[in-house]
This record gives C-alpha cells, sequence and structure tokens, in this order.
C-alpha cells in the first residue's frame, strides 16, 4: 500500500510473543509430566533407564551446536558478511536433519522393542512406566516436529538471503527464524534431563 | 516508535557461550550418575535453567533488547508458575 | 423439594440464602441507583452534566474495599459448610455405589447389591463411589450433595435423612446417551423396615434371579425388553435370533445361543452387532459364572410369569393407601370386581359411562385428571413415573381383581 | 451533506476489485468487516440450537429430538457459541475494525498476519461445520470434552478438536497483533493515560488469548492423540490421570471466559460516557482493574472443579481466588454507575443495551458467586443453574454488550443511521425475553434440575416450560434487531462524523472511514478519550 511501515523492534516483538504461546503449549506436557513424576518417581527412573543416553547426548550436542551456527549467522548478516551468513544457515539445517535422523534411529529402536504408546509391551510394564514413555513420544514427536518447522523456516529464509531479499539493512526474518531456532533448542534442554537423565 | 537497532554481536562471545553450554551438558549427564534421590531432578532443572537463560540472554539477544522484552519474559514465567504450581496444589494435596 | 431437616441440606442452604440474599440487596441498590440517575439526569432536564469529576480516591477506595469484605465473608462461610461435607460424622453406615453407563448399583457390606439406594432414617450414611466406565456424578439435591465418581479413583458423600421417604438421586456429570436416564432414588426406611429388607435374602424378591441380575450390573441401562434398538440391541426375543456381527471386521451371520451370548457378555469386542457402537463394557469377574448361567438363561427362556410383580407395585406405590381390595369405600373406588365393571366418569366436563379395561386404566393411572369417577373428588396423583412395563404389570393385576 | 450520500469509504476504495478486494485485503477494516459476517451467521446457526435445545426441554420426555441429537445438538451449540461467536465476536470483529483507529494508526502491526488469522478462524470454521454435518455423528461430549468419555464416543470427535485448535490459532494471532500494535503503533501524543477503555480491555484481552490459549491447543491435541493412537495418556490403569485433563481444559477455559466478556466491558466502557456526556469516573481504576481481571483470571480454574474430586486444599484456594477476581469486577460496576451521576443522559439504542448489559451481568456475576462458595457450588454444580449462570454472562453480558457496539458503531462504518424505534422494541423484547428464559433456568436450576438432561422429572416442568416460552420473546426480539439493523445499514439515512458526540478518534474521520484512516498526515492526541468539551454531534 502507499507508505509502508516498517517497526523492526515490532516485528521481533511479535515473534518473541508467539515463542511465548509456543512454551505454553509445551509446558501443557510438562505439567503432566510433572505430575506423572511425582506420582510415580521409580517407575520414571526405570522407564528413563531404558532410553538411550548416548543418542540422547548427542542430540544435545547437535541441537547447542546448531542454536550456535543460527546466532553466528545473524552476526554474519548484521556484519554484510552473506557468504558466511549462508554458511552458517547451511549448517545449521544439516544439523536439524542429522538431529531427525537421529531421533528416526532411536524411536526406530525402541519400536521394535514393543515400546510406543498403547502397545501390549508397555501395558504390561505398569502403569508409571506407561505414563512415562506416552508422554515421551508426545513431547519428543511434538519437539521433532518443531525441528523440522524451524528447519525448513531456516532453508526458506537461506534462500532468500541467497536472492537478496534479506539483507544486512533488513534481516528482521532471518532474525525471527533464529529466534524460533532457539526457542526449538530451549524445549529440548529441558527435556532431555527431563527424559535421559532422571535417574 | 523509536528504532532500536542492535549492535552485531562478536563471533566470540557466542562461541564462549556455545562451550559454556557443552560443559554444562557435561556437568549435568555427570551430575545425574551420582544418586541424590530427588535432588537430582532438581539440579537437573536447575542447570537446564542456566543453560537456557545463556541461551535468552546471549543468543536470543535479550540482553540488547528494551525492557519491554524483558517484562513480556516475566510475565510468562508468572503465568507458567501459576499454571504448573496450582495443578500440584491438587494433585500433591489428593 | 423434599423439608429440609438434613444436616447437609441445612449447612449448603445457610450458605445460599446468605449469599443470595447479599447479591440481591447488592443488585437492588445498583438497578435503583441506575434507574433513578437515568431519570433525573436525562438529557432534556440537563443538557449539559452538571458535574465534569474524573473520580474520586476516596470513592474508589470504598468500593475496593467493601466488596473486599462482603465476598470475604461469603469465601470462608462457603468454605466452613464445606467442611461440614467432607467430615462424615463417626459411626456412619457404609454403602459402595458404582456408576456405569447408565446406571447405578449399590452395594452393602453384607454383599447385597440393588439399583436404589436403601438406607435407614436417622444414622449419617457414606456412600463411597467409584465409575467403571466414564466419569458420573452422585447428585442428591434434597441433600444438597454431590460428588463425581471418577474410574480409577474413589470418592465419597454422605447424608442422614430423619424422615423416610423416596428422594431423587441424579447423575450430574454429562455421560453419554442416557446421561438423563440414569436416575434413581434413596428410599430412606424405618430402622426396622431396613433392617428387614437388608436381611432379605435377594431370591426372597418375587423377581427372577437372572431379571435382578441384569438390572444390578446395569445391563438395562443400555438394552431394553420392548423391542426398541435405541443405544443397543433389545433383548426381547433373542432366542434362535439370526444375527449380522462383525467378527475381527469380517461380517458374519449367526444365530443366538448361549454360546454366543457368553461371549457378548465376557468380550462384546470380539463379535459386534452390526450397526452398534463398540461401547459395551466386558464384564470379567464382576459377574461370576453362576450368575452368568442365570443371565444367558433369562435371556433365552425368559419366564412366565410378568417380569415386574404387579402386586407388589400396587403396594409400594401407596395404591392401598386409598383403594380398597376388598369392595370398601375409601377416598377412592375399590379395586374390587374392577375388571369388566362399568363406571360413570366426568371428562371435559361431560358424564358419560364407560367399561373398565386395560385402556381405561393406563388413562386413570397416568393422567388421572382427564376422567374423573363420579361422586369422587380429583385427587388422585398422576403416576407418570412409572415405566409402561410397570403400567402394564399393574394393570394386568387391576383386571384380575 | 449531498457528497457523502455517495461517500462509501473503505467500501469501494481498495488496491483490488470485486471480492477478491476483500478476501485477499489486509485492511483492518475489511477483515474486521469479514469477521462481523462470520460470527453473525454462527450466531444465528449457534441460536437456532439453543431454540431446539428449549424446545426439547417444553415438557419432560422425548419431545421434539432423540436422547443422542440432544446431546449432539448442546454440544454442537455450546462450541458454536464459545469458539465460533463470542470468543472472536468482540475482538476480532470490533478489535480489528476499531483498535488502530481509536489508537491513531493506519493499520494493526501485522496485516497480513491478521488476514491469515481470519483464514484460521474460516478454516477452523469450516471444519467443525464439517465435523457436525457432514455425517458420521455430530460431537456428543459438551463443548468441555471431559475425558474418558471423549475418547471412547464414536463420533467426529477428532475433527472437531481439530477445529478447536484452528480457531484458538485464529485467536492468538490476533492476540499477538493487538499487544505488538498497542505497544508499537499508538499515535503521538496517546499516552497510556489517554487510551480509551476499549484498548485498555482489548490490550488485557490480547495478553490472555496469547498466553492461555496454547493450552487448549496441546488439550486438545491430547484428545486427538489419544483418540488415535490410544496410548491411555488419561487413564487411570495406565498411569494416566482424568482429572488432570479437566486442569489442562479449564487453565485455559476459564480465562477464555475473561476473553469473552472483558472487550465487553470496554465496549460499555466507551458507550456510557458518550451518552452521559461526562467522563468516565475512574479512569484508571478501569483500566487497572481490566488488567487484573485478566491476571487474576488466570489463577481460578479449579473453581469448575469442586465436585471432581480435586483435593480440598485445591479448593481452599481456588474458591479463595475465585472471590477474589469478584473485585475488579464490582469496581467496574461502581464507576459505570457513578460516571451516570449528574451525566446528561440520553437513552439512546447503544445506551440501553449497555444498561442491560450491566444488569444482566450483575445477576450473571453475583449468581457467580454462589458458585464460587464451596459449599454452595456443590449443590448447584453441573445443574441448569449453572446454565442460567452463563448464559447470563456470555449472552447477557457478552451478546448484550455486542449489541451496544452493534448499534453504537455500525453508522460509522455503514455511515448510515438504523431506526431508533424498531431499535428500542428490539432492545425490550430481549431484555425481558432474556430474563424469563433464564432467570427461570437458573431457578429451575437451585431446585437440582441437572443440565444437559433432554428429560427431567415432573417438578421442574412448570420453570422449564417458562423457560422455552421466554426464548421465543427472545427469538422475536433478535430477529426485529438483525433486520432493524441490516436495513438501516442499507438503505438507513447518512450519518455525520460523529453522531453520538463522542470523543475518541475514530469520531474524527468520515464515515465510513476511508482506507488509510486518517489521510496523509497522522493525527495527534491532546486530549484524554472522554473528555467532551467542545465536542459536537452531528445531526443524523
Ligand atoms: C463471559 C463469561 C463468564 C464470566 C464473565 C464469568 C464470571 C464469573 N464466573 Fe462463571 N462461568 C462461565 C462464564 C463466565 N463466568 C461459563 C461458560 C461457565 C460454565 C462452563 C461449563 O461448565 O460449561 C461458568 C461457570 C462458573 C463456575 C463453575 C460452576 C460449576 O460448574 O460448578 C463458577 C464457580 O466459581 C463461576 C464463577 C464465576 C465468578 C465468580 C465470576 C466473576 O468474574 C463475576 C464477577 C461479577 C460480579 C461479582 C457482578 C458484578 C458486580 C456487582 C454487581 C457489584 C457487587 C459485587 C460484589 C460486592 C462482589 N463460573
Ligand atoms: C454466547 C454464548 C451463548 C448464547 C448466546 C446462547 C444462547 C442460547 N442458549 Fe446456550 N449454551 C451456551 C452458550 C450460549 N448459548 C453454552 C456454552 C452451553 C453449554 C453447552 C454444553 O453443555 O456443553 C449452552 C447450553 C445451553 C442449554 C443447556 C443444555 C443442557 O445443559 O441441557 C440451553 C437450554 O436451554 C441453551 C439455550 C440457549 C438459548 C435458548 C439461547 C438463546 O439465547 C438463543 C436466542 C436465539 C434465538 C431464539 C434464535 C433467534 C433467531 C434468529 C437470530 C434467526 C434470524 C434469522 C434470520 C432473520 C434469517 N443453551
Ligand atoms: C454401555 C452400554 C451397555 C451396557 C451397560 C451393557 N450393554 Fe450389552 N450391548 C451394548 C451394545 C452397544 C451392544 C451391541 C454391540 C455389541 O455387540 O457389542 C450390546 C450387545 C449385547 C449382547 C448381544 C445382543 C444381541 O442382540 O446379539 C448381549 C447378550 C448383551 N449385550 C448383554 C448385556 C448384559 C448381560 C449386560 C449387563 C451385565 C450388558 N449387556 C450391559 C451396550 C451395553
Ligand atoms: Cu452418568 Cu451422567
Ligand atoms: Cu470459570
Amino acid at each position: 500500500m502507499s507508505i509502508e511501515h516498517r517497526d523492526d523492534t515490532g516485528d521481533r516483538f511479535g515473534m518473541w510473543l508467539f515463542l511465548y504461546t509456543e512454551v505454553i503449549l509445551f509446558s501443557g506436557l510438562f505439567i503432566l509430566y510433572a505430575v506423572s513424576l511425582s506420582r510415580f518417581p521409580g517407575d520414571f527412573a526405570q522407564g528413563s533407564h531404558q532410553l538411550n543416553i548416548y543418542l540422547g547426548s548427542i542430540n544435545t550436542i547437535v541441537l547447542l551446536t546448531s542454536s550456535l551456527t543460527i546466532a553466528l549467522a545473524v552476526s554474519a548478516i548484521q556484519m554484510n558478511r552473506i557468504r558466511q551468513c549462508l554458511t552458517l544457515c547451511g549448517v545449521t539445517v544439516v544439523l536439524a536433519l542429522v538431529f531427525l535422523v537421529n531421533k528416526y534411529f532411536e524411536w526406530s529402536a525402541e519400536i521394535s522393542h514393543g515400546i510406543y504408546p498403547g502397545s501390549q509391551h508397555l501395558a504390561e510394564m505398569g502403569a508409571g512406566v506407561s505414563a512415562f514413555f506416552n508422554l515421551y513420544y508426545f513431547t519428543a514427536g511434538l519437539h521433532g516436529l518443531h525441528v523440522l518447522i524451524g528447519g525448513s523456516l531456516i532453508g526458506v529464509v537461506a534462500v532468500l538471503t541467497a536472492r537478496g531479499k534479506i539483507t544486512s539493512e533488513r534481516y528482521t526474518l532471518l532474525e525471527n527464524s533464529a529466534l524460533f531456532w532457539h526457542l526449538v533448542d530451549l524445549v529440548w534442554i529441558f527435556l532431555f534431563p527431563l527424559y535421559y537423565l532422571i535417574l | 516508535m523509536s528504532e532500536h537497532k542492535h549492535e552485531p554481536v562478536p563471533y566470540r562471545t557466542f562461541i564462549l557461550i556455545w562451550i559454556a553450554l557443552l560443559a554444562l551438558t557435561a556437568i549435568t549427564i555427570a551430575v545425574s550418575r551420582v544418586h541424590l534421590g530427588p535432588l537430582n531432578v532438581w539440579v537437573a532443572l536447575g542447570v537446564a535453567t542456566l543453560k537456557s537463560s545463556l541461551v535468552l540472554f546471549f543468543f536470543m539477544h535479550l540482553k540488547q533488547e528494551t525492557r519491554l522484552f524483558r517484562l513480556g519474559l516475566l510475565v510468562l514465567l508468572v503465568i507458567l508458575a501459576i499454571f504448573i504450581g496450582m495443578t500440584f496444589i491438587d494433585t500433591l494435596y489428593r | 423439594m423434599n423439608p429440609l431437616t438434613n444436616p447437609t441440606a441445612q449447612g449448603v442452604d445457610a450458605v445460599l440464602i446468605y449469599i443470595f440474599g447479599v447479591s440481591l440487596l447488592l443488585l437492588l441498590g445498583i438497578t435503583v441507583a441506575t434507574i433513578y440517575f437515568v431519570i433525573k439526569y436525562r438529557r432534556s432536564k440537563y443538557p449539559e452534566p452538571t458535574s465534569e469529576a474524573h473520580g474520586s480516591l476516596w470513592l474508589e477506595a470504598v468500593w475496593t474495599l467493601l466488596p473486599t469484605l462482603i465476598v470475604l465473608t461469603m469465601f470462608w462461610y462457603g468454605w466452613t459448610h464445606y467442611l461440614g461435607l467432607r467430615d462424615v460424622p463417626a459411626g456412619a453406615f457404609e454403602v459402595k455405589a458404582n456408576g456405569r453407563m447408565w446406571s447405578w448399583q449399590f452395594q452393602y457390606e453384607n454383599g447385597r447389591t440393588s439399583n436404589k439406594l436403601y438406607v435407614p432414617t436417622g444414622k449419617p450414611i457414606k456412600v463411597k463411589l467409584t465409575s467403571s466406565d466414564v466419569i458420573h456424578s452422585f447428585f442428591m439435591p434434597g441433600f444438597r450433595i454431590k460428588r463425581d465418581a471418577v474410574p480409577g479413583m474413589e470418592s465419597y458423600v454422605w447424608f442422614q435423612a430423619p424422615e423416610t421417604g423416596s428422594y431423587d438421586i441424579f447423575c450430574a456429570e454429562y455421560c453419554g446417551t442416557g446421561h438423563a436416564d440414569m436416575i434413581t432414588t434413596a428410599e430412606v426406611l424405618s430402622a426396622e423396615d431396613f433392617e428387614r429388607w437388608y436381611e432379605k435374602s435377594a431370591a426372597a424378591t418375587g423377581v427372577a434371579r437372572g431379571r435382578e441380575l441384569l438390572e444390578e450390573h446395569g445391563c438395562l441401562g443400555c438394552h431394553s425388553f420392548d423391542g426398541s434398538n435405541s443405544i443397543a440391541p433389545t433383548f426381547g426375543k433373542l432366542k434362535g435370533l439370526e444375527r449380522e456381527i462383525s467378527h475381527e471386521g469380517l461380517e458374519q451371520k449367526i444365530i443366538v445361543d448361549a454360546e454366543y451370548l457368553r461371549r457378548a457378555i465376557r468380550a462384546p469386542g470380539a463379535d459386534l452387532v452390526e450397526d452398534f457402537p463398540p461401547i459395551m463394557p466386558a464384564y470379567g469377574d464382576e459377574i461370576s459364572e453362576t450368575d452368568l448361567d442365570e443371565i444367558i438363561n433369562y435371556l433365552l427362556e425368559g419366564e412366565s410369569k410378568p417380569l415386574i410383580d404387579g402386586n407388589k407395585l400396587i403396594e409400594e406405590n401407596g395404591c392401598l393407601g386409598c383403594h380398597s381390595t376388598d369392595g370398601s369405600k375409601l377416598i377412592g373406588p375399590s379395586f374390587k370386581g374392577l375388571g369388566g365393571r362399568s363406571s360413570e366418569v366426568k371428562r371435559d366436563g361431560q358424564e358419560l359411562k364407560l367399561k373398565v379395561g386395560a385402556d381405561y386404566l393406563r388413562r386413570a393411572i397416568r393422567n388421572p385428571g382427564h376422567e374423573i369417577v363420579a361422586d369422587y373428588p380429583a385427587i388422585m396423583p398422576a403416576y407418570d413415573h412409572l415405566s409402561d412395563e410397570e403400567i402394564e404389570a399393574i394393570v394386568e393385576e387391576l383386571l384380575k381383581k | 451533506m449531498s457528497e457523502s450520500t455517495t461517500y462509501t469509504g473503505f467500501w469501494q476504495e481498495s488496491p483490488r476489485p470485486g471480492i477478491l478486494g476483500w478476501l485477499l485485503s489486509t485492511d483492518h477494516k475489511r477483515i474486521g468487516i469479514m469477521y462481523l459476517c462470520c460470527i453473525t451467521t454462527m450466531f444465528i446457526v449457534g441460536a437456532c440450537l439453543g431454540l431446539a435445545l428449549r424446545l426439547e426441554l417444553i415438557a419432560p420426555g422425548v419431545t421434539v429430538m432423540t436422547p443422542q441429537t440432544y446431546n449432539a445438538t448442546f454440544t454442537v451449540h455450546g462450541i458454536i457459541m464459545i469458539f465460533m461467536f463470542l470468543i472472536p465476536s468482540i475482538p476480532a470483529a470490533f478489535g480489528n475494525l476499531l483498535l488502530p483507529i481509536q489508537i491513531g494508526a493506519r493499520d494493526v502491526s501485522f496485516p497480513k498476519l491478521n488476514l491469515i488469522s481470519w483464514y484460521c478462524y474460516v478454516i477452523g470454521a469450516i471444519l467443525a461445520m464439517f465435523a457436525i454435518f457432514g455425517g458420521g455423528g455430530a460431537p456428543d461430549t459438551g463443548w468441555t470434552f471431559y475425558v474418558p468419555f471423549s475418547t471412547q464416543t464414536s463420533t467426529n470427535v477428532s475433527l472437531v478438536a481439530f477445529a478447536a485448535f484452528m480457531l484458538g490459532f485464529s485467536s492468538i494471532l490476533t492476540g499477538i497483533n493487538f499487544v505488538t500494535t498497542v505497544h508499537r503503533l499508538r499515535c503521538k501524543g496517546l499516552t497510556w493515560g489517554r487510551l480509551p477503555l476499549f484498548v485498555w480491555t482489548l490490550y488485557a484481552t490480547a495478553w490472555v488469548q496469547v498466553l492461555a490459549t496454547p493450552m487448549i491447543g496441546i488439550t486438545l491435541v491430547l484428545i486427538i492423540l489419544e483418540r488415535t493412537f490410544g496410548a491411555g495418556l488419561f487413564d487411570a490403569a495406565r498411569g494416566g490421570d482424568p482429572i488432570l485433563f479437566q486442569h489442562l481444559f479449564w487453565i485455559y477455559s476459564h480465562p477464555a471466559v475473561y476473553i469473552m466478556i472483558l472487550p465487553g466491558m470496554g465496549v460499555i466502557s466507551e458507550v456510557i460516557p458518550t451518552f452521559a456526556r461526562k467522563p468516565l469516573f475512574g479512569y484508571w481504576a478501569m483500566a487497572l482493574s481490566s488488567l487484573a481481571i485478566a491476571f487474576a483470571g488466570s489463577l481460578v480454574w479449579g473453581h469448575h472443579m469442586y465436585a471432581s474430586g480435586m483435593s480440598d486444599f485445591a479448593i481452599l484456594i481456588f474458591s479463595f481466588l475465585t472471590f477474589i477476581v469478584a473485585i475488579p469486577s464490582a469496581i467496574k460496576v461502581f464507576n459505570w454507575v457513578s460516571t451516570l451521576y449528574k451525566g446528561s443522559i440520553e437513552l439512546a439504542p447503544p445506551m440501553l443495551f449497555a444498561l442491560a448489559f450491566i444488569f444482566n451481568f450483575a445477576i450473571g456475576g453475583l449468581g457467580g458467586l454462589a458458585l464460587g462458595a464451596a459449599a454452595s457450588d456443590i449443590h448447584l454444580h453441573d445443574t441448569t443453574f449453572v446454565v442460567g449462570h452463563f448464559h447470563y454472562v456470555m449472552f447477557g453480558g457478552g451478546g448484550f454488550a455486542l449489541f451496544a457496539a452493534l448499534h453504537y458503531w455500525l453508522p460509522k462504518f455503514t455511515g448510515r443511521m438504523y431506526r431508533h424505534k424498531p431499535a428500542v422494541i428490539s432492545w425490550a423484547l430481549l431484555f425481558v425475553g432474556f430474563n424469563i428464559t433464564y432467570m427461570a433456568m437458573q431457578a429451575v436450576g437451585i431446585m437440582g434440575m441437572p443440565r444437559r438432561y433432554y428429560d427431567y422429572l415432573p417438578q421442574f416442568h412448570t420453570l422449564n416450560l417458562i423457560s422455552t416460552i421466554g426464548s421465543w420473546i427472545l427469538a422475536v426480539g433478535l430477529i426485529i434487531m438483525f433486520v432493524n439493523l441490516w436495513q438501516g445499514a442499507r438503505k438507513g439515512r447518512p450519518v455525520g462524523k460523529n453522531p453520538w458526540g463522542a470523543a475518541t478518534l475514530e469520531w474524527t474521520i468520515p464515515s465510513p472511514p476511508p482506507i488509510e484512516n486518517f489521510g496523509a498526515e497522522d493525527p495527534v492526541v491532546t486530549k484524554g478519550p472522554y473528555e467532551f468539551k467542545g465536542v459536537v454531534a452531528d445531526e443524523y
């Protein structure tokens, strides 16, 4: 339309508000987790033992690193280093894929052991263990979905950057995608100890 | 409507934060091997909170943003605490 | 409503009256002030406002503090009386109530079960609530008590009835199609009557055991005998019936027999009757083998005598308080020789003579005001809470007298 | 005035002609109008279902529908009225129309997001309609979706849950937009102390939308997952807890009732000063009480669960906090009434609806107190008293506020005035019909009639009959009102900028407003929103 209004701070603030809604979305599952943990601490430890701590730790490192690369990408664009910015975005997307592939192997192993929501095996392991794995699958699943969305978003932003649509003058889109990606990381920062490290 | 432009954060800062994050991850895994009873959960949550504040304030530039952003975060955390805490008022005393 | 001399109702009513009373005063004050201002300061009289006040700290403080005080009293009053609903007096008589779609089953300490809640007067009763499928809620308006029956959890309510009588029990948590029919009553008996009822063995009730079991286990919440298939297939004429069922997704035809019925009750998921949802719960331990045999036998063979004992109903419903069976004239006409008698009645102000038959009797019980027998006052209550089957049973008995 | 008869403002000016000019428009006014159309449609559908419910309850036993149909009808009625009508009604329709103008902005912060939000709403509504009328069984869980029933019934629950999820998403996007807009786009001189109260309430509401709505999102997703995978998340035998579901549900759905009422309170706070020509009494108390309601509203969800088997300690806390929320509402009522004192009061149609709002809301809210007290709620919970309570606050409050807003602002946005006499007649019918319908409903609830009952015992008959008759009066009033408004919008007399003599910014620009609201120059505000000195009303 006629007079274009531009408000980068407003755009970022809007993104933060959106991130709040994401936090609340996950918090629903964390509430269920917290209540179940306080009810079945023993069973939760038992369930947690059956998760693969190595894959979990690797994924933690992967996500932390991807968080770094996307943060660096924002600095790069601010300093008008477009090539570096593109590389960093690329690395982030690759790390997102690594995370998902890793998750795929982890889940297939667990499912092949007969552990999945509603399975007979789970039912036999008792109420607390069932609750643990149900929540694990739904929380990690929702998180995985966010990894997928965040990764795609960064891919799109990288293309826009390459096309010159995102510049050192105008990079809110990149910044906001980075914010989203950091949120994905933040969720994992809590998810990891709560599901893998409860002993 | 004051425009608020950020200074680019130097790469070095981010890398230092990253190293700190990895170190904290190592710590939290290590601590989880020690049996502390219910304390384990609280330690894990404490470390996670520390890690997330690093991400929030540095990676997410919260340090550079105006007061409004921090106020918003505070509101979120208060609400979150209410949601979780008040649910426990029921489940713990049932 | 029932007279409120019971402790739980008195506690709750005190709170209700207090809150409603204060509310009414507040509402009145606000409404009167509004109407008064609107009339007094109408624009035709005051084209310009006579005050430009933006506010008044003093007034603001008043109407922040005033409501605070008012609501705090309400809160405290409500809370203390709520505690009264939770503290069961010592020595309470305990009954278990299990809710399921869509009936209540009460179980007493001596093993006796029933569909109505039978309790003695004057004694605190603790009802322990459980549910075997979805959430139900045990609600007795006459005692102002209510509590959800949640699957996997046990909760309770208590009450005490100073007088004998029959009190409604509703299900107050929405639980599906039959929610509104999940109604029963608490029959408060005198201590002696209750004792008699309590000790009486189940067999002595005059109803076939199979039928009783169907009622106790709530089968009749979903199934009927009258051929209606609203929620679940009817139990009417099951024997030898050809059924289309789906077995593990495959459709097939079978003939209803004992073997099939056994499966249908123990593992209803295995064979699904066409066009019905798979909502029937599986009945495991709670029905013993012998009871199951009774049920199946009853479903296949039925029974020769009427399902419901008409004479018992006539007694229970207090008909004999006004009607005699020996020909003597009480408040109402005698039952003696009723069948085939001709009777003078007044309908819509017009007098006519008619012969007593089943149709007439049905009307006379359901809607007694419609036709009034000559020389009798129009005081008979309408018995429209009786089911069709019950009316049929009563009519059958009456015609025999 | 001869030009103004042909002047059509944003109705004609558009970068794109025709229907696409609407469907792809990012203009907040066009989006607002589109919301208004959808919402009115939904209201009429929902209201007709409500009428059908009352018809079934005219007498005991099955009268016009089977039990299953009744269950589906009240579920659908509730879902439509809450998720598709009342939650978006004032914020999405009138908020979009007015918020930018009242703060002197050209549009909201994220106009494209605004359009996306409308599409989310439409998709959600279409999916819901499909779930309801598309065969397979309309959902029959009640709008509360309580488990385990909602995970067992074979009706279209998953689809309608997904639809509600989309509607929630739409609500979130609107909320994000409004919070950002209020923070970033206020024009010069429009300090926080000069914001119209309507903006304050929208702002408070928007925070609730942002912070509470995701909770219903995850709750609905869990129902869908549970129905698909049968994991037993709420099954006690598998480590779940049905009561936990109720917590998650009410964590959103109680704050949601304040999403429904707060903007309505904002409307009333605009209408009353205008027709009393007097500043709103206690401006800051009104502004802060809006924030207080929004905040405290997120502390009290447990009052829906007193009878559920929740811990007694939780009942103590939740009951206490419930009473605390009543205080800011009381402050508002007292301030409205004292605004009238020594004013110059004109009983124009918007004012009539506003006064009716105060009365109805007071009854509904005071009824809420009886529900908030633990002992009395045990008796009243899940009876028709609760149904009466929430119709009083939602319809008598939220609905009447919407009607006030329609009568107040439609002339602004259509440039034409409806006829006043039919408006007053419809108001009288609505007011009387409403109170008959729901007063009787509350009374029968006190007697102990449970809600969601298609059938009831004979002792409840008289009051139910009265209530049903009331609903017919209500229906007549509604039809007259809608026809009158429609005719006014089509061929009413043209109005000038400021027919009511109001002092907020929207009345300083032409009716209907032009596409970017204020032309080339952004407005500068120098006085408060309720300073009527020197404001002259245009004739209409
Ligand atoms: C617009 C929606 C809306 C609003 C504003 C409210 C407002 C309030 N509600 Fe209501 N409520 C609902 C919508 C709403 N409610 C719905 C939809 C349900 C049922 C959901 C379901 O189960 O399907 C419900 C159910 C409900 C229950 C649960 C009942 C049950 O199921 O057992 C309770 C219990 O505490 C309650 C309380 C309150 C209170 C205390 C307020 C307060 O905010 C009211 C404050 C207002 C006043 C107090 C009146 C105005 C002030 C005065 C007249 C001045 C004088 C006042 C004082 C001195 C205090 N509500
Ligand atoms: C904003 C919310 C809202 C509104 C406005 C209404 C409006 C009405 N509701 Fe609603 N109701 C709810 C929200 C609402 N309801 C909710 C949330 C529930 C709970 C559901 C649940 O339990 O899950 C409920 C439940 C509910 C019940 C209880 C069901 C039960 O528990 O057994 C009843 C029963 O009488 C009822 C009746 C009505 C009636 C008669 C109206 C009337 O006010 C409607 C008036 C309208 C008309 C009479 C029609 C007018 C006609 C037109 C406008 C057509 C004009 C058309 C043209 C000119 C083309 N409602
Ligand atoms: C919640 C409702 C419900 C309850 C309670 C219930 N049933 Fe059923 N029942 C059904 C439904 C629905 C069907 C049809 C679907 C199926 O075959 O599972 C059915 C089918 C049957 C059948 C097969 C009937 C035929 O025509 O083929 C029998 C026998 C039966 N039920 C017996 C019982 C008995 C005995 C009880 C109590 C101990 C009982 N049911 C309780 C809902 C119920
Ligand atoms: Cu059982 Cu409603
Ligand atoms: Cu509430």
